[in-house]
């Protein structure tokens, strides 16, 4: 069913790096079978498939972090056989991870330069030199970032940004993107567009990982599919449509992608107002009814995860008041939140959304720890039946209830985090990039459920960085810049224009 | 989605102005100020009770007090960066100082720069030990050195028995090393200051010095980047064990006697000089200077209360609060700078 | 909620290698805990045999009065090492709280008061740990090696250079005294009290379960409600407790309060409970686990004085059994990757035939 | 510790060839103490036991002789000798061992009289006191401030010395006047430290009194390294070996000690006595210590075994220990 046949290739001469048949297990997981990738120099090459479905695996071969079990990895026509990442480096290739990896005490200069930081007097670094090389470099993605901050702090969008002036730095000839975009909003992934772009031009291959197709299909020149660890196809893309390939990934057709059914909106059930935190946001006034989805929109750094972080209680806030159903919220205390009804789903699942060493049905159960203890007293019986419920709702694998977290893809990783917090029965439900990384798939089931929640009569609040999330998904849409709210929409009214307009600054967009 | 926007690139700072903000900043915000802040002031404050305390003579006891804990704190400060820790110090000092006491009487007449190398290169071969633990089986520093804190000090007690080795044993000029001075210094202080300096120089202007901290500051993505994390962190105790070796050679140069118990307990009062002269605990930041500056605070300390005639029952815990104000007041200093940078982000961006 | 689009097919794991899925029951018995206690079996059993009035109630006895202090401080340290943090202080707040009850029952106070007040201040020295590092938010082994000086400083302080003796014969009698013919310590009972509570707390509470949370990420543990700080307080609050209830055991048992009593303990503890399993980065860890660790340590510590072997051989046993403990799992770890990888290596041929028998992609 | 061992003790002078004997010191590997050990087991075989042992801590801390203590109690060894790291904290535990029928003998550093049966003495403890404040004012030219850098605060021994010196400052030298009592626990490097701080903080100290062998040392070597070597007059008890360098030098005129040998040996003797049931450890009660002669049991069940030396720079050579 599918095209097995790969392009003519000797138009493009030897890849400039050739995987094929690479297999890597990890225990019983056999996190990739049949991993098979051919770059050309001067071409931008897509990798797309379901959650788990072995891509970042694939990358990680690639990168030299992982040693395969099987298969043949050529560069530029000659066998090698990787045994570190400073091998792939030595070698030209250069990755941004899909989690980036900064140093968070180091300068964000020092970041993208480490290891190989210009020298000046006397064979010592030279700290001028490195600034100076650094501020070009955001120059060029058109990003305000102070060379000299700590990396400490930065938020996940800034985190990826460096991600990839680090690896553009390199001017290497192969450069691999696992979800770069996943973090980002639609101006920086049009300058990381531009960029991956003129380097393209300079002949570089690359790589790129995302699980949005406009994105696909904007900037690459193939795509290759790959589902359950294994290889499916390459097709080229101007001869290949988003039903194909989406086929491919998932073996049969997917009907809709963003199904909000609408929904009886009720009474209040959250409503914020006048709350303010000095540097960070300030007089955000919003409510949430019942059956309605309120999204969150914005750039990033616009502050929406720190307004939802304030709502919840882990941070504190100067001004305003936090209300739910009619009684105020204790301010900074989530488990008066978690009591009162709210849900919260973490943008960083690995930092923040999961225990990442405890087992599947631990971490499911974390949320209920007070309600399943009797008498002070929790039973282990009573904690995984709890889990395997709520999970097998979600569909994780029942196979995974003993299983650390850390072993789950991405995606089913994400499924436990909302498994956890669907477990309380939330009246109000906190969302923040629900779908990130997250494949076709498994995200239309999580838009499918949210939608399932509002009609049910849970309020939503989502935030999204993604533009068709936000349009399919919210009843309201509230759009963020600079700490402040800037327009508030109707379905209706929320056109992409509208949206990026406020969200960009011009006030006229506001109410 | 469009392209047409402006970049918001306006906000960023220009460089001449972030420069100029930059010198005086980094002077205001150095880890290092508040350990040397208070070292001038415990000195000024006990010379003006007790002038004696900066006589040439209480000076030299000043310095050679501080000479043997400074060494050990840079070099366990190497290792902290790294985030790791090695308890293990004392008894590597231990160990080294026994066999220095032991070259002198086995081998009479063996030059004494000698005696050095083969100090540091027995402390290098026992930091290595730690060092291949730690890298090669993965595990947890501080477990590891806890262990061979009792192995080595068990080592030392089975090779010296009762047996200890006087400064009777050991040649004249060894002795004066930790005697003579060069304008009021003496000599083994100013090896510990050269070694503090070249450290230092290390440390921040070599690229295996910054990867030192990369690896301290996130372990992971060290390994995930492609740094050589474990021949760095070998390397780090490596240097960690030539330190405390020389430290022991010096031991032995400066007190009378070197047996199974030298250097008992040393451990926690290195850790505790490191992290008051501003090495964060858990690695990624601090200095070496640093490290070397808290030595100084918390060796004079002692010297200070007794000169001023403070209870010495007092003392320990004087130590003790002085330990938790250099933490808080790192601390105080690390969340000013943070809400400054909330705050001038804010307006940046 | 059951439609056509909600029904990703099973993503990622394919068993073609059956997981070797382990049964619950085979887990807990081939745990880390479990390989802990068959390791005290054995070397009991072992030194039963093989030295001589090695089997006998005395030593239990003995033996069981010798690692009472540290069978204790390790339960709340447990928890606190769980969590990702230490405390160094604990061996500084038995002598605290032993040089406390050497000058009050010397000032004459009556032996009630005396233990009420000591006990108090271990608390306090607990909540005074507590709020540096969990309301204050400073790095524990930081602070902790600054109470480390303090509190004996403060044990020096408060009872200079005097060693406190004259404790009611009786009182310091019952420290001593054993269960009838068992041979076992009368105060057992109550350290067994204290062992109880920490297990149930760890294992079988909603407080326990924050604990791990809390140990592997303190953002993941505020996202489901647990009070980092509040949560972290109580534990050096029972850690500073606890050492107290140690320090009194320490002075009541020897008879003699002093400042120095119990100094250098702290290591003694932390390499128990490491030993015993406790992961110190936090996150992993048991009592169960704990507490062999501890006993092993004490019985190879009397076996061997028995055997009257030297204190040395048995300072380098205990470094060895610590490092061994660590480093023996992470071997054993790479064996089986690298046994796996050559059954896997084996397994999958047909993935490298079909890798070069796939003409389409020529790569020469 | 069977009775296997026959052949080894035909020498025994009576009672069963079998007999144990076991030596705590305060602390192992400790130069002062292998002095006294190496007596000790000369003295055990000479009395006729069929084996002797040398345990204890490494460290000389208050409890860490218990668990020693316990061992020995459980492996039924006849006769216990024991030097104290703290005269009560051990007292629990040597009850015990007596109820399981060993003697225990003190020596060197007393426990609670209570529980031991006797205690086998350097000298008489005012003699070792009168003896270093006499040095000290011949050094220091009978007027001036002193200071006394002692062992752990704790020691027995040190502070009963401490207390008759003090008595007999007071009494017999009314112009000496001692400014300081400082600690250096033994420790080398503390009683270094601890020796330069009494210097700083007393600048017109004219001398330093160490009755103990580290302190001594360690004063000695600091002394010997800064300008107050010839200004500040030292002495205290050292043993020779470890003090000649300072003699030579001039850093330190004369000191004291007893031979520590004879004290470890007597202490067997002692122990064989009680364990034969030939004495109980009443006052008055008379035993044989070999090449020592016969010793007796003074007031407060202590025997003492001789005079102490003071050494010079005349005579330190005749000694090796
Ligand atoms: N370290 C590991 N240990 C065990 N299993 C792993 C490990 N890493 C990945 N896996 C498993 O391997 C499979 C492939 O994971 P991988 O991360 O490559 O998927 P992915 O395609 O990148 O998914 P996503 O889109 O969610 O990022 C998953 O089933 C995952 O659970
Ligand atoms: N932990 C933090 N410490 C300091 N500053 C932070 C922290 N997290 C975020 N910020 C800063 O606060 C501002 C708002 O960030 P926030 O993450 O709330 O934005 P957002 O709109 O949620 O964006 P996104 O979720 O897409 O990353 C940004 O300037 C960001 O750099
Ligand atoms: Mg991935
Ligand atoms: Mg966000």
């Amino acid at each position: 069913m599918t095209l097995d046949q790969a392009p003519a290739t000797d138009a493009r001469g030897p890849f400039a790096l050739s995987l094929q048949g690479a297999a890597k297990t990890f225990g019983p997981v056999i996190a990739l079978a049949d991993g098979t990738v051919q770059l050309a120099a001067g071409e931008i090459h897509a990798l797309v498939g379901e959650n788990g479905a072995g891509k970042s695996t694939l990358v990680k071969i690639l990168a030299g972090l992982y040693h395969p079990d099987a298969g043949e990895f050529l560069v530029d026509g000659e066998a090698v056989a990787f045994r570190s990442v400073a091998d792939s480096k030595a070698a030209g290739i250069s990755v941004i991870y899909q989690e980036p990896t900064l140093f968070p005490d180091l300068t964000v200069a020092e970041n993208i330069f480490i290891g190989r930081q210009p020298k000046g007097r006397a064979g010592l670094i030279s700290r001028t030199a490195m600034r100076r090389q650094a501020r070009e470099l955001f120059a060029t993605l058109g990003v305000p970032i102070d060379p000299d901050r700590v990396a400490e702090g930065l938020s996940i969008a800034d985190q990826q940004i460096i991600e990839i002036a680090k690896a553009i730095s390199l001017d290497a000839r192969v450069l691999i993107m696992d979800e770069p975009t996943a973090a980002l909003s639609g101006i920086e992934v049009e300058r990381l567009f531009a960029v991956a772009r003129s380097l393209r031009d300079r002949g570089a291959a690359i790589l790129f990982i995302s699980h949005r197709f406009d994105e696909v299909f904007a900037l690459c020149d193939r795509i290759t599919v790959m589902r359950d660890g294994r290889y499916i196809a390459t097709h080229e893309t101007s001869g290949a449509t988003v039903e194909q390939i989406v086929r491919e990934m998932v073996g049969r057709d997917i009907a809709t992608l963003f199904p909000k059914e609408d929904a009886d909106i009720g009474d209040v059930v959250l409503s914020v107002v006048g709350l303010g935190r000095a540097g960070v946001f300030s007089d955000i006034d919003f409510d949430v009814r019942s059956g309605e989805i309120v999204a969150l929109s914005g750039l990033v750094g616009a502050g929406r995860t720190e307004v939802a972080r304030a709502v919840f209680g882990i941070d504190a806030y100067d001004r305003g008041t936090v209300t739910l159903l009619g009684s105020r919220l204790k301010p900074r205390d989530p488990q008066a939140a978690i009591n009162a009804g709210i849900g919260f789903v973490p943008e960083d699942r690995r930092k923040q959304g999961l225990v990442m060493d405890l087992t599947v049905a631990r971490n499911t159960a974390l949320t209920l720890r007070n309600s399943l203890a009797r008498f002070g007293i929790i039973s282990g019986a009573r904690e995984r039946e709890a889990s395997e419920k709520w999970s097998n709702l979600l569909q994780v694998k029942a196979g995974y209830q003993d299983l650390p977290v850390s072993t789950l893809s991405g995606g089913n990783q994400q499924k436990v985090v909302l498994a956890k917090w669907l477990a309380t029965e939330p009246k109000l439900l906190i969302v923040d990039e629900p779908t990130r990384g997250i494949d076709v798939g498994t995200k239309s089931a999580v838009h499918k459920l949210l939608s399932d929640l509002a009609g049910r009569g849970i309020a939503i609040l989502m935030i999204s960085s993604e533009l068709p999330e936000v349009l399919g998904m919210a009843d309201r849409v509230l759009v963020m810049h600079e700490g402040r709210i800037t327009a508030r929409l109707d379905r209706a009214d929320a056109t992409p224009e509208a949206v990026m307009h406020a969200a960009t600054a011009s006030m006229e967009g506001a109410l | 989605m469009t392209t047409t926007v402006q970049p918001t690139g306006s906000g960023t700072p220009t460089p001449a102005a972030s420069e100029k903000r930059n010198i005086i900043g980094s002077v205001m915000h150095l880890r290092e100020l508040p350990v040397i802040l208070a070292l001038v002031a415990l000195v000024l404050v006990t010379w003006a009770i007790n002038p004696l305390f900066l006589s040439p003579q209480g000076v030299k006891d000043m310095l050679l007090n501080a000479t043997i804990v400074m060494i050990l704190a840079v070099g366990q400060a190497i290792v902290i960066i790294t985030r790791n820790v090695d308890l293990s110090v004392g008894s590597i000092l231990g160990l080294v100082a026994f066999g220095t006491g032991t070259l002198f009487v086995s081998f009479p007449g063996i030059p004494i720069v000698a005696v050095f190398i083969l100090g540091m290169v027995f402390g290098a071969l026992l930091g290595a030990v730690n060092g291949l633990l730690v890298t090669l089986a993965k595990v947890p520093a501080l477990v590891i050195t806890l262990g061979t804190l009792y192995i080595y000090r068990g080592l030392n007690n089975a090779w010296a028995g009762g047996t200890q080795y006087f400064a009777d044993d050991r040649p004249e000029a060894f002795g004066n090393l930790s005697v003579d001075t060069v304008l009021g210094f003496p000599l083994i202080t100013l090896m510990a200051v050269f070694v503090v300096v070249i450290v230092a120089i290390f440390m921040a202007g070599a690229r295996s010095g910054r990867d030192l901290y990369a690896i301290g500051s996130d372990p992971d993505a060290a390994r995930v980047f492609g740094i050589p994390v474990t021949k760095r962190v070998l390397l780090a105790f490596v240097a960690n064990g030539v330190l405390a070796g020389l430290a022991g050679v010096l031991y032995t140069s400066r007190f009378n006697s070197v047996g199974a118990t030298t250097g008992t307990g040393l451990e926690l009062d290195v850790v505790a000089a490191a992290v008051v002269g501003g090495v964060a605990i858990f690695g990624g930041s601090g200095s070496v200077v640093g490290a070397a500056f808290g030595a100084l605070l918390l060796t004079t300390i002692t010297g200070a209360l007794t000169a001023v005639r403070v209870d010495k029952f007092w003392q320990q815990a004087i130590v003790g609060v002085l330990i938790l104000a250099s933490i808080v007041i790192d601390r105080i200093a690390s969340v000013r700078t943070a809400r400054r940078l909330r705050v001038s982000e804010a307006r940046d961006v | 909620m059951s439609e056509t689009v909600t029904a990703p097919p099973p993503t990622g794991t394919i068993s073609a290698l059956a997981p070797k899925k382990r049964s619950r029951a085979a887990r807990l018995l081939l745990g880390r805990d479990a390989i802990m206690i068959y390791a005290l079996l054995v070397f009991v059993l072992y030194a039963c045999i093989s030295i001589p009035r090695f089997a006998s109630p005395v030593t239990v006895g003995f033996l069981l009065l010798d690692v009472i202090p540290v069978l204790l401080i390790a339960m709340p340290m447990t928890l606190v090492i769980i969590t990702g943090e230490i405390d160094l202080s604990v061996a500084s707040i038995a002598g605290l709280t032993s040089a406390l009850m050497g000058v009050l029952w010397q000032a004459g106070l009556d032996m009630p008061l005396v233990l009420a007040i000591s006990v108090a201040a271990g608390v306090v020295a607990g909540a005074f740990n507590g709020f540096l590092i969990a309301v204050v938010g400073l790095p524990s082994l930081a602070v902790t090696i600054g109470t480390l000086a303090l509190f004996r400083g403060l044990a020096l302080v408060v009872i200079g250079d005097n060693a406190v003796a004259n404790f009611p014969p009786d009182l310091t009698a019952f420290f001593t005294s054993k269960i009838g013919g068992t041979g076992i310590p009368t105060v057992m009972i109550g350290v067994l009290i204290v062992m109880v509570f920490f297990g149930v707390l760890l294992h079988f509470t909603p407080f326990g379960r924050g604990l791990y949370a809390l140990g592997y990420s303190k953002e993941a543990a505020r996202f489901v409600g647990i009070k980092v700080a509040r949560s972290k307080f109580w534990l050096y609050v029972a850690t500073g407790s606890v050492s107290a209830l140690a320090g009194v055991y320490w002075t009541l048992r020897y008879s003699s309060a002093r400042s120095d009593n119990a100094s250098g303990l702290e290591l003694a503890v932390i390499a128990a409970v490491l030993l015993g399993g406790v992961s110190i980065f936090g996150g992993k860890g048991s009592i169960p686990g704990v507490i062999a660790g501890v006993l092993l340590i004490g019985t190879i510590n009397y076996a061997l004085r028995l055997g009257r072997v030297s204190d040395v051989v048995l300072i380098i046993v205990t470094g060895t059994l610590l490092i061994l403990s660590v480093v023996t799992p992470s071997i054993f770890a790479s064996v089986r990757r690298w046994q796996h990888d050559r059954q896997v290596r084996n397994s999958l041929p047909q993935v490298t035939t079909s890798g070069s028998t796939r003409a389409e992609h020529p790569a020469h | 510790a069977g009775g296997g061992s026959d052949s080894g003790s035909t020498s025994g002078s009576g009672g069963g060839g079998d007999q144990t004997i076991t030596f705590i010191p305060k602390q192992l590997n400790n130069p002062y103490t292998d002095v006294v050990l190496g007596g000790g087991e000369e003295g055990a075989k000479a009395a006729g036991f069929a084996s002797s042992q040398v345990v204890g801590p490494l460290d000389a801390s208050a409890s860490s002789q218990v668990s020693f203590i316990n061992a020995e109690t459980q492996a039924g060894t006849n006769v216990i000798v024991i030097a104290a790291n703290d005269p009560d904290a051990v007292c629990s535990s040597l009850e015990e061992a007596r109820t399981g029928g060993a003697k225990i003998v003190a020596f060197d550093s007393d426990t609670n009289p209570d529980c031991r049966d006797v205690f086998i003495s350097q000298v008489v403890a005012k003699d070792v006191a009168l003896i270093q404040t006499k040095l000290i004012s011949e050094q220091i030219g009978g007027s001036g401030e002193i200071a006394i850098l002692s062992a752990t605060a704790n020691a027995t021994n040190q502070n009963e010395w401490i207390k008759f010196m003090e008595e007999d400052l007071k009494a017999n030298y009314p112009d000496i006047k001692l400014v300081a009592t400082v600690y250096g626990d033994d420790d080398d490097t503390k009683s270094f430290q601890e020796a330069q701080g009494l210097l700083q903080a007393h600048p017109n100290l004219k001398g330093i009194i160490s009755p103990t062998t580290v302190g001594i040392a360690a004063t000695a070597r600091y002394l010997s390294t800064s300008d107050y070597k010839g200004k500040v007059a030292l002495t205290g008890l050292g043993l020779p070996n470890e003090m000649r360098p300072f003699v030579k030098d001039d850093t330190v005129k004369a000191f004291a000690l007893w031979d520590p040998a004879q004290l470890g040996y007597v202490a067997a003797f002692a122990g064989k006595a009680l364990a034969d049931g030939t004495i109980t450890g009443e006052v008055g009660d008379k035993f044989d210590a070999g090449d020592l002669g016969e010793k007796e049991v003074t007031d407060g069940g202590i025997v003492i075994v001789g005079p102490p030396t003071t050494f010079t720079k005349d005579n330190i050579d005749d000694y090796d220990f």
